[in-house]
C-alpha cells in the first residue's frame, strides 16, 4: 500500500513538472530554429520535396545509419535471445490447422498489392510522406500476412540475410564514394535533378531503396524468430 | 483547424481511455489491442499536426508490427495479469531451461 | 480555443506519459511493463511532434501546388527525429518482449515476484 | 583514403553488415573480421593521437552540412583519448574471447561477436559524437547490443539481468529524450557547439529540468546511485569479456555524456555540488555492500561502481588537477578492471555459483591467473607502485587544494575498505588450502596474452606515470576549455 502511495506522489511530481514545463512553451508558435534552413536548402540545393525526407537521409542522415543499426542489432539480439539449440530429429513444429480458405484467397489477392504499396512507399520516398522505414514496415506486414496464412511458407533466412547485408552494405558505401572523392561521410555526389520529379535528390533515392529493403528483411527476420518459436516448451535443455 | 476541434477532442478521450484501459484490464490480450488503438489515436495526431512521414510510420510499426509482436508474445506466454504460478508443466517435470 | 489545441496535445501527451509511467511502477507483469513502456514512448513522440507545430502550417513537403506560395510550413526536425525514435522504440520493443518469452520459458510465470532468482 | 574520425563508425558497420556473408566463406572469418576491424580502428587512432595533439582538434564533418546544421563528430584530446582507450582494450579483449568457448555453436557465435563489435562501436559514437541527439541512438545502439549479450548465455539468469537493464535503460533513455524535446524547444537547434553558445539565454528554471534530466538519464549509464541497480546483475550474469567492456567502455561513455553535458553544454556551476554528493553516496554505498559479497563478480561489479563513485568525485572538485586526476582514474579503472574480470573469469571458469569461497588455494593451482588476479586487486586498491596507486594520489592532492578535508578522509576510509575485500579474496587464493574439487579451465595462450598485457601496462605505467600524463593533461585542458570547442566546431560555418 505505502508503495502504491508512493508511486502515485512518483507520478504527481512527474506529472507536475511536465505541465509546469510545457505550460512555459507555447503551442503552435513559431520558433527561431535550424528547422527553417532545413526547409530552405532542401528545396534549393536537394531539390528534395519531401523536406522530412531530406533531413533524415541527407542532413542527418548520419542519425539514419544508426537507426538502421539498431535495428539490425534488434534483430540479431532477438534471434540470439531466443535461439535454442535443435535436438537431434527435432523439426520446426507450426500449428496444425490450416488457416481458412476465405483468409487464404484474400492473402493471395492483397499479398502482391502490399509489396508492391511498399515498394512505391520508399521509392517516393522524397517526393510523397514515406520512405524506407515505412516501405520496410509495409513489406514486413505483407510478409507477416503469409506467414500467418500460409503454416508452410517459410521465409529463407538465406535471402534474408543476404538482402539484409548488400542493402547495408550500398547504404555504408554510398556514404564511402564520398569519402573516396573528398568530400564528407553521406555527402551527395550525384546529379540533383528536378524538383518534383521521381530521379531528384541525389542519393538520397539509393539510401532510401537500400534502407526499404533492409528494413523490410530486418522486421521479417524478426517477426520470424518470434512465429518460430511459437510452440509450447517443456524440454530440459542445458546448452 | 477551428473545424477539427470535435475530431480532436474524440480522439483525445480515444487515446486516453484506451490507454487507461490498457493498464486497468486484467486481460492481456485486450490491454495489447488497446496499446494498437493508442498507436492508431497517435497515428491521427501526427496527421492533424501535419507530420503525415510519422503518421505512416506510426501507422506500420506502431499499429501493425508492435501489436502482432505482442500477440505472439501472449501466444507464448500467458493471456492473463494475475495468472498463478505453473509449477510443473505437462510432463510432470519441473522446467529448468 | 488556443488553450483547449494547447490542452489537448500537450495534456494527451503527457497523460500518456503519465500512465504509462504507472503502469512500469506499478504493475507486476512483465507485459504490461513492457505495454507501459510503449505508452510512455508514445506520449513523448507526441510531445515532440506537437512542438514543431506551427499554427495554420502545412506539412513540410514541397508539393508542386504548395511550391510557388509563400505557405507557412511547420518544423520538420521533430518529425524526423521522431520516425528516428518510433523505429528505435519499436526495436528495445522487440527485444523487450523476447526477453520476456524467455522468461516465462523459464520460471513458467510472467509475474515480477515470482522472477527472483537475482534481487529486485 | 585519408585517415578521419568517420572510420571509427563506418568500417565496423559495414563489417557488421558483411559478417553474414563473410561466413558463407569460412566460418573462422566470423570471429577473426571483428578483430581486424578493431586493430585498424586502434592504428586509426594512433595516428589520429598523434596528430591531435600536435594540432588543433579535429572535427569531422557529415553528409557536407557544417554545424549547426549538418552532424559532426569531434576528435579532441579528451574524447580521442577515450576512444583509443576502447579501440585498444577492445582489441585486447577480442584476442581474450578468440576461443572462449569453443563449444557455443556457429550461428550464436556470428551474433556475439557482431553485437561485440557493435558494443564498442555504439560507445565510441557516444563519445566522438557532436549531436546530442546523434549521441541518443550511439546510446541506443550500445543499450541494445548491451541487453543482447547479457542475456546470451541461456543457462544463467541472464535474461532476468538483461531485462531489470532494459527496464532502468529504457528509463534513461526517455529522459534523454524528454531533455531533448525541452531543450529543442528553447535553442532550437542540435548541435552542442550551437547548444553551448545559445545556453546562457536559456531561462534558469527550464535550464534547470534539462540539467536534471541529462542528469538522471546518463546516471543510469554511469552506475550513478540510485539509479544501478542494473549494474551488479548485468556484470554477473554477463559473459565475463563482456562484463570487462561494461566496466571499462560502456560505464565510460555514460560518465563522458555527464560529464560532457554538465561541463560543456551547461553554464550551471552548482550541478557539481550535486554530482560531488552523489558521487560521495554512490562511492561509499557501493564499497560498503562489495565487502559483503559471496560471488566474485558481484563484488567486482560494486567495486567498479564505487570506482566510477570516484571518478564522479574527482569530475565535480572542477579543478584543473582534479579532473585530470578523474581522467587518470578513468584509463587506470579500463585497465585494471578489465584485467580484474578476465583473470577472475578463467577463476571461476567452470562454477556454477562463481563463489568467492570456490577460489580456495587456486594460487597452485592456476599460478599465472591468479598472478594476474592479485595484481590487478594491488593495483585498484591504489597501493604503489601500480598504476592504480598514481590516480589516487593525484585526486587526494586535488582535494586537498580544493580544502576539501573531509572528502579525502571518506577517499581514504574507502580505501582502506576497499584493501579489506580485495584482501580477502587474495587471501583465499593463496593461503587456503583447496578445498573445491571444480575442474579449472587453464587459460588459451591467447587470453594469457591479454592478461600480460593488461598486467604490463599497470606496472610499466605504475613505474613511469610520465608515459600517459602528457595526454592526460591535454585531455583535462581540452574538457575545460569550453571557448575553444566551441569555436573548433563552429568556425566551420
Amino acid at each position: 500500500m505505502i508503495k502504491k502511495v508512493l508511486i502515485f506522489i512518483f507520478i504527481g511530481i512527474i506529472g507536475f513538472y511536465l505541465v509546469d514545463i510545457f505550460s512555459q512553451i507555447p503551442f503552435g508558435e513559431k520558433r527561431d530554429n535550424v528547422g527553417d534552413f532545413y526547409l530552405e536548402q532542401s528545396v534549393q540545393t536537394l531539390k528534395v520535396a519531401n523536406s522530412v525526407t531530406g533531413i533524415v537521409v541527407n542532413f542527418r542522415g548520419f542519425d539514419t545509419l544508426g537507426e538502421v543499426t539498431v535495428l539490425f542489432l534488434a534483430a540479431l539480439g532477438l534471434s540470439s535471445i531466443m535461439y535454442r539449440r535443435k535436438k537431434q530429429g527435432e523439426k520446426e513444429v507450426r500449428a496444425k490447422k490450416p488457416s481458412s480458405r476465405i483468409l487464404q484467397v484474400g492473402a493471395q489477392i492483397i499479398f502482391p498489392m502490399v509489396v508492391v504499396l511498399g515498394a512505391y512507399v520508399f521509392i517516393h520516398g522524397h517526393l510523397t510522406p514515406g520512405g524506407g522505414f515505412q516501405g520496410g514496415a509495409i513489406i514486413a506486414t505483407a510478409s507477416l500476412l503469409m506467414l500467418i496464412t500460409y503454416r508452410k511458407f517459410k521465409v529463407n533466412h538465406n535471402t534474408v540475410s543476404w538482402i539484409e547485408s548488400i542493402a547495408g552494405v550500398v547504404f555504408v558505401s554510398v556514404g564511402m564514394v564520398g569519402l573516396l572523392k573528398g568530400m564528407a561521410f553521406l555527402e551527395n555526389f550525384l546529379d540533383v535533378g528536378e524538383l518534383n520529379s521521381l530521379l531528384s535528390g541525389g542519393i538520397i533515392g539509393i539510401i532510401y531503396v537500400a534502407v526499404g529493403f533492409k528494413v523490410a528483411a530486418e522486421l521479417t527476420g524478426v517477426i520470424d524468430t518470434v512465429l518460430l518459436n511459437n510452440r509450447p516448451d517443456n524440454n530440459n535443455e542445458n546448452n | 483547424m477551428t473545424w477539427l476541434i470535435i475530431p480532436i477532442i474524440i480522439l483525445v478521450i480515444l487515446t486516453i481511455g484506451s490507454a487507461i484501459y490498457a493498464v486497468v484490464t486484467k486481460n492481456l490480450l485486450y490491454a495489447v489491442v488497446s496499446t494498437g488503438l493508442i498507436s492508431l489515436g497517435l497515428s491521427l495526431f501526427f496527421f492533424i499536426l501535419q507530420a503525415p512521414d510519422v503518421a505512416l510510420t506510426e501507422a506500420a510499426i506502431g499499429v501493425a508490427l508492435t501489436t502482432i509482436i505482442f500477440i505472439i508474445t501472449i501466444r507464448n506466454t500467458t493471456q492473463y495479469e494475475d495468472e498463478p504460478k505453473k509449477e510443473k508443466n505437462m510432463k510432470g517435470e519441473l522446467s529448468n531451461d | 480555443m488556443d488553450q483547449l489545441l494547447t490542452i489537448s496535445f500537450y495534456g494527451t501527451a503527457i497523460a500518456l506519459i503519465l500512465i504509462g509511467l504507472y503502469a512500469v511502477l506499478a504493475k507486476k507483469n512483465l507485459l504490461k511493463i513492457v505495454i507501459g513502456l510503449s505508452i510512455m514512448d508514445g506520449g513523448l513522440h507526441l510531445l515532440f511532434v506537437s512542438i514543431g507545430y506551427i499554427k495554420n502550417g502545412t506539412a513540410p513537403i514541397f508539393s508542386p501546388e504548395v511550391l510557388n506560395t509563400k505557405v507557412q510550413m511547420v518544423d520538420p526536425v521533430p518529425q524526423a527525429l521522431v520516425l528516428t525514435a518510433i523505429v528505435i522504440g519499436f526495436a528495445v520493443t522487440a527485444v523487450a518482449l523476447s526477453l520476456v518469452i524467455r522468461l516465462y520459458r523459464h520460471h513458467n510465470t510472467a509475474s515480477i515476484d515470482e522472477i527472483k532468482n537475482l534481487r529486485w | 583514403m585519408v585517415i578521419s574520425p568517420v572510420h571509427y563508425i563506418a568500417l565496423p558497420l559495414m563489417a557488421a553488415f558483411l559478417i553474414p556473408l563473410f561466413g558463407k566463406i569460412n566460418k573462422e572469418l566470423v570471429r577473426i573480421i571483428p578483430g581486424l576491424v578493431l586493430l585498424y580502428l586502434s592504428y586509426v587512432s594512433v595516428t589520429l593521437m598523434t596528430q591531435v595533439l600536435n594540432g588543433p582538434m579535429i572535427v569531422e564533418i557529415i553528409a557536407g552540412w557544417n554545424p549547426p546544421w549538418g552532424i559532426n563528430l569531434v576528435f579532441s584530446p579528451f574524447s580521442g583519448f577515450l576512444v583509443s582507450m576502447m579501440t585498444m582494450l577492445g582489441f585486447l579483449i577480442w584476442v581474450y574471447t578468440y576461443n572462449f568457448k569453443p563449444e557455443v555453436d556457429y550461428s550464436q557465435t556470428t551474433k556475439f561477436y557482431t553485437l561485440f563489435m557493435m558494443l564498442i562501436t555504439g560507445t565510441i559514437g557516444i563519445v566522438l559524437t557532436g549531436d546530442i541527439f546523434n549521441l541518443f541512438v550511439f546510446l541506443e545502439i550500445t543499450a541494445i547490443s548491451s541487453y543482447a549479450l547479457t542475456a546470451f548465455y541461456r543457462e544463467r539468469d541472464g535474461a532476468e539481468a538483461s531485462f531489470k537493464y532494459i527496464l532502468i535503460g529504457s528509463f534513461a533513455s526517455f529522459f534523454i529524450l524528454l531533455a531533448i524535446v525541452i531543450l529543442y524547444t528553447q535553442v532550437g537547434t542540435l548541435n552542442m557547439a550551437d547548444i553551448a553558445q545559445k545556453m546562457p539565454a536559456v531561462d534558469p528554471y527550464i535550464k534547470g529540468t534539462i540539467l536534471l534530466l541529462f542528469f538522471i538519464g546518463f546516471g543510469i549509464e554511469a552506475e550513478m546511485f540510485p539509479l544501478n541497480g542494473w549494474a551488479p546483475d548485468v556484470y554477473t550474469q554477463a559473459p565475463g569479456p563482456i562484463a570487462a567492456i561494461f566496466s571499462g567502455m560502456v560505464v565510460k561513455a555514460g560518465i563522458y555524456a555527464l560529464i560532457r553535458v554538465i561541463f560543456t553544454l551547461f553554464d550551471v556551476p552548482a550541478v557539481l555540488n550535486l554530482l560531488l554528493i552523489m558521487g560521495l553516496i554512490t562511492m561509499v554505498i557501493a564499497e560498503v555492500i562489495a565487502m559483503r559479497q559471496e560471488r566474485i563478480k558481484r563484488m567486482l561489479a560494486y567495486s567498479s561502481i564505487g570506482q566510477m563513485g570516484l571518478v564522479l568525485v574527482a569530475f565535480s572538485i572542477g579543478t584543473r588537477e582534479a579532473i585530470f586526476a578523474a581522467i587518470f582514474l578513468m584509463f587506470n579503472h579500463a585497465v585494471i578492471k578489465g584485467l580484474l574480470f578476465l583473470s577472475a573469469t578463467y577463476l571461476v571458469y567452470n562454477s556454477k555459483d562463481k563463489e568467492i569461497k570456490e577460489l580456495d588455494g587456486m594460487g597452485k593451482l592456476m599460478p599465472f591467473t591468479s598472478f594476474m588476479f592479485a595484481l590487478g586487486a594491488i593495483a585498484i586498491v591504489g597501493l604503489p607502485p601500480f598504476a592504480g596507486f598514481w590516480s589516487k594520489l593525484y585526486i587526494l592532492i586535488a582535494a586537498a587544494d580544493a580544502h576539501m578535508i573531509a572528502v579525502m578522509a571518506i577517499i581514504l576510509v574507502i580505501s582502506v575498505i576497499e584493501i579489506v575485500y580485495y584482501f580477502r579474496v587474495v587471501h583465499r587464493i593463496y593461503f587456503r588450502k583447496a578445498t573445491s574439487n571444480t575442474d579449472i579451465k587453464i587459460p588459451t595462450y591467447n587470453a594469457k596474452f591479454t592478461l600480460l598485457v593488461l598486467g604490463l601496462i599497470i606496472v610499466v605505467i605504475g613505474v613511469y606515470p610520465d608515459l600517459i600524463m602528457g595526454i592526460i593533461d591535454k585531455a583535462a585542458a581540452d574538457l575545460l576549455d569550453k571557448q575553444n570547442y566551441i569555436q573548433s566546431v563552429l568556425s566551420l560555418r
